[in-house]
């Protein structure tokens, strides 16, 4: 089973001939998942490295049965593509794109409230279930088949959790990248609701970071509705309030945001919370226990 | 990005939010002329992207000309929360009766501008919010449709008596959320918005941050930064697409992702060490990058040792590994110590890379922040 | 029964300190209608021929039950007291104002979308239920209780029609007005629906004119939904195409929207359409035997 | 409300939608000067609020500066549809290699704007329209979102083969949208698009009507009303806040409601009369409303009778009268016969004044106009 992504998923790459989007659709074709169709607007009827590229998205679903968006397009197509991607019926939409205005982001939830497709991104690395599917762009040789969901607001950071589960031989179902916009598709109590209904996945990783209050709400939402085991790391304990660290979303706001109020709440719904990234692997055997 | 409180009374001017005429003035004597041509008593008020001013003694009014003069250079070159002063406001000081809050930001849980109004305006909204939140009213705005009149109207009732002021005070919160919508802001703000002797709203203080992923369709309020305001380093960061801010420690870390980067700072921490700063390289690294994120630290001579944490994905080992060898090779003799750990996509290539350059690269995390803080202790 | 309106209905009275508010406040209230409050933004606290006045459509809804409201502001607040009805809970508006621009109407139906209210007009002579209640400004003194639903686009029309009936004996369920522009709220094919849905009317009078294909439409629905008789009238016969005639509505566009082609819509539906307004009478005796 | 193709053509060029580059003479002689600034060949096309202007002979290719002025001076003052020609458009005439249609309307039935597009653009779209529809690609456009880049793409793709030129038909398209919702536009046509012999886009003519009601928030837009381009009485009548279209008949129609006007029209027709106008006094019908119809209806010679069908609702009886008393009463003696129907609010007080000033009127609509149809054929 595992979540999101699997061997049925059939991924179309927008944005399939610039830089980024050329390489990492090869990078996912190589590690097994089936990339049927690439789609940039004008260069329809070509195909790369055997992938046939359409001009519009509709017609990698109609003709090539594509069911998971992946996009690598331009900042300031991006939040159009979200929405191409939606109304051609892919369920799931992993935006890898960066720097889209938060108020672009806005209206593209507003528009994907309509309808049925759920997005993960923007600014994100993506998703990985070991041995079956990656779509966006994780390494694949870090990961490892198993029963230890991951989900991350941030990228290298979940990179590194993933390889030391890996290299503890500790494998995982399904590893995601929410990314760290303020306005993200997906949040962790929407993550944290599959792997609980997930019976390939036995325990749950959140990795978190300072800015909003997801994690505080993801705590809430564990102690009332999550059976499973979840431990934490929250990384920014000697952020300065005010500052930006690179994401957005990473501000520490008013009164709410900090890793140590983060962390509070956590350890409050029992949850333990690894001190350093390398616990996260004991706390995670503890709990398989 | 933050403009200062005079830019932001500009937008807000051109929205038709009403403003005390002002101008800026960067030395004394101007301040003066300026004075003469509002009329006293005016405001003499720093321009500085930081709150507190008013604690600190950066806003000062003035009953006479020479007291204004006085007042700005005083005020002009103050530092606050470390940032110098530069500029002054100087605009007419009006009568109080009351003073009221306004603001909007986009609220991350409902994904949404929300929009917040208090009568307990001026003093410090922050604490208002901890102590008394039902003295702010707050909407979260359908942006497809955004803030409707009657909305504007049911918000401002709430916080003023009189059905005038409250009407007023509608269409400024109108103009406030379009001005918001149109111009990309990430937060505006009115603090306080009074009520003058004559029944009149004034904006009197006006904050307004934009979000920077918006700035390339905004060009004039890109155009509005204000580089002297800026601390060099993170300017010359940003220029190169880098994320810096600096700390006061001793361990300079060179990190791809914000996530792994506070995680690489923390550990620092957690391991006896004081990182000397936050520095993302991003996705998509290339040689340039580095080179440029070297150039940054190295002007920080608090810095002891040089720590690059690279977990390959978006951003290619072997860039990395290139673009130290290159940096290296340009600044000829770098007498600080380098610590680096290369794991990921193309960390083979980039370990030869750096053999080459007779450097050596580790491959775990906790070893690398290790060697770092032990190197800097020394 | 009746439909939309009955002596359940509370009306408040959007506008009410108005030259045309204040006076049909009054009309509807010595009609019998049941008129709860009044709104005026500034005013709440006064009252207007003992008819309390409110700032807020809610305050009506909360402190005196209004379920129904009457709109009589200028055009260019009249969008927005539409979407404060709905929103305070209303579960009829009714909206006399006329002169709203096109697209405005275009964002206030896309508002109404997401809730429950209906709207009937803007532009319109509102709603009257012989004997129950009045929402609107259509002269009490010329209907009479009966069995005969009419509704309409016009609305000095609509008061001849009903004159006629009345004064031949024939008494009417409910008259609505629909109005006359581009946008409207409710259309033939939804009162239809109700009137066929009403134990209290038996025919149903429609009386239509040029523009638009909302006559066709509600030839096509009446033929495959309606069991109830129903006569019909079009005006605009006479009218030149392409030449404005008052209403934004009656503008006869492309190859649709005559008055000829919606007669022969009607007609083919096996309804009956009287040449003058007077021949009305005469068809709904026929249909009622 | 319409606007010229030459002022809609400047509209869209603010928008970014190419348009040949060109200027309105009302001379022959300024024709000459503006083709010669421009360049032959030229286009010199006739300004006028109706469609079939190049049937008409009202459109015409110059090759000499000579050519240009001649046919100027041949479209100048010529009659189309009843309507003279007092301006031409001068421009560049291009190579045209295919013509294609665009459109917006607001559409009735979706109550949202729908965006056309056809590759059989030029010719006569309404027959396209009536023979072919498949090839008129439509599509509803959510206005809470407005139209979607990819969505104009799809529009655009499925006319022209060439992607470099659907790219650009494309972005025309988002313009064209942007302009017609920003506007207040109740339509906007570019007939034909055509690709010059350089493969680019141009806007050789441009539709652009306004929705009246938006008038009062589109000022710049009100400006351009040609009050010249008018028929007077219509013009007089919308000062006044009435609604008039002249027409051929005898009976002069003052009616309350654009229903019972058209009904009252209908009914003249009927009865072997032919009217003269149609005329909405509207609701809340004033005495100057009353007086201004009667000295409209005066102006029109044809006229025979003058027939009052007023059904009192929001208007009142009362009003009408007193209008029509007062408007008498200035006018001096009156030729004409008037024939009165009264009904409705406040009828009983309109009679009493009407008998004051020795008029009568009758109760039923069919008597009013059986009266007036009869009076008309002395």
């Amino acid at each position: 089973m595992s979540i999101l992504v699997d061997d049925q998923t059939r991924v179309v790459v927008q944005g399939i001939t610039g830089r980024d989007g050329a390489f990492h659709a090869q990078q996912m074709a190589q590690y097994g998942t089936k990339v049927v169709a690439g789609v940039t607007p004008g260069k329809g009827g070509q195909s790369m490295a055997d992938i046939p590229i359409y001009n519009f998205v509709q017609e990698a679903v109609d003709q090539e049965g594509a069911n998971t968006s992946v996009i690598y397009v331009p900042h300031s197509f991006a939040d159009d593509a979200i929405c191409e991607a939606a109304e051609a019926g892919c369920q799931l939409i992993v935006c890898i794109t960066e720097g889209i205005p938060t108020l672009e982001m806005v209206r593209v939830m507003q528009y994907l409230s309509a309808g049925q497709a759920r997005l993960i991104g923007p600014n994100c690395p993506g998703i990985i279930t070991p041995g079956k599917a990656k779509v966006g762009i994780m390494p694949g040789q870090i990961v490892k088949a198993g029963r230890v969901g991951v989900v991350s607001r941030s990228g290298t950071l979940t990179y590194e959790v993933v390889y030391q589960l890996t290299l503890a031989g500790i494998g995982q179902s399904t590893c995601i990248g929410l990314g760290g916009d303020p306005i993200i598709g997906t949040r962790f109590v929407d993550t944290l609701e599959l792997f609980e209904a997930d019976p390939e996945t036995d325990v749950v990783v959140l990795i978190g970071e300072i800015g909003g209050t997801d994690e505080e709400e993801a705590a809430e939402y564990i102690s009332q509705h999550v059976t499973k085991p979840v431990v934490a790391f929250i990384a920014g304990l000697t952020a300065p309030p005010g500052k930006r660290m690179g994401h957005a979303g990473a501000i520490i706001s008013g009164g709410s945001g900090t890793a140590r109020e983060k962390i509070a709440a956590l350890e409050a719904a029992g949850i333990p919370v690894a001190a350093k990234p390398e616990d996260i692997v004991g706390l995670v055997k503890e709990a398989i226990k | 990005m933050k403009v200062h409180e005079y830019q932001a009374k500009d937008i807000f001017a051109k929205y038709g939010i009403p403003v005390p005429q002002g101008r800026v003035a960067q030395s004394p004597g101007v301040a003066r002329e300026l004075a003469a041509g509002i009329g006293c008593p005016v405001m003499v008020k720093a321009q500085v992207h930081v709150g507190g001013r008013g604690k600190a003694g950066g806003i000062k009014m003035a009953k006479t000309l020479g007291e204004a003069e006085k007042l700005a250079g005083k005020i002009l070159g103050m530092r606050i929360k470390g940032l110098q002063v530069r500029k002054v406001l100087i605009y007419r000081a009006l009568e109080i009766k009351s003073e009221a809050y306004m603001g909007i930001v986009v609220d991350r849980h409902s994904q949404v501008p929300m929009v917040m109004v208090s009568a307990a305006g001026g003093v410090d909204i922050e604490e208002v919010a901890r102590e008394t939140p039902e003295k702010i009213h707050r909407l979260a705005v359908d942006p497809l449709f955004g803030l409707l009149p009657f909305q504007a109207r049911e918000l401002t009732f709430s916080i003023y008596e009189d059905p005038g002021i409250a009407a007023q005070a509608a269409k400024i919160l109108m103009q406030l959320y379009r001005a918001f919508w149109e111009c990309d802001a990430s937060l505006m703000e009115i603090n306080p918005l009074i009520v003058s002797d004559q029944n009149k709203l004034w904006a009197l203080d006006a904050k307004f941050n934009v979000d920077d992923n918006a700035l390339y369709r905004q060009p004039k309020i890109a155009e509005m930064r204000d580089l002297q305001a800026e601390i060099p380093e993170e300017l010359m960061a940003r220029g190169k697409g880098l994320s810096y801010v600096k700390l006061d420690g001793t361990v300079g870390c060179v990190v791809n992702g914000a996530g792994l980067a506070m995680g690489t700072m923390d550990l620092i921490k957690q391991r006896g060490g004081e990182p000397a700063n936050f520095l993302d390289i991003g996705g998509s690294s290339s040689p340039e990058k580095v080179t440029a994120a070297m150039h940054i630290l190295l002007r920080d001579t608090n810095v002891k040792v040089i720590l690059f944490n690279i977990f390959g994905g978006i951003t290619r080992c072997d860039d990395v590994a290139n673009g130290l060898v290159t940096a290296l090779g340009e600044m000829g003799k770098v007498d600080l110590p380098i610590v680096i750990r290369l794991t990921g996509t193309a960390s083979r290539e980039g370990r030869e890379i750096l053999k080459k350059a007779n450097l050596l690269a580790v491959d775990s995390m906790a070893e690398v922040v290790e060697k770092a803080v032990q190197m800097a202790k020394v």
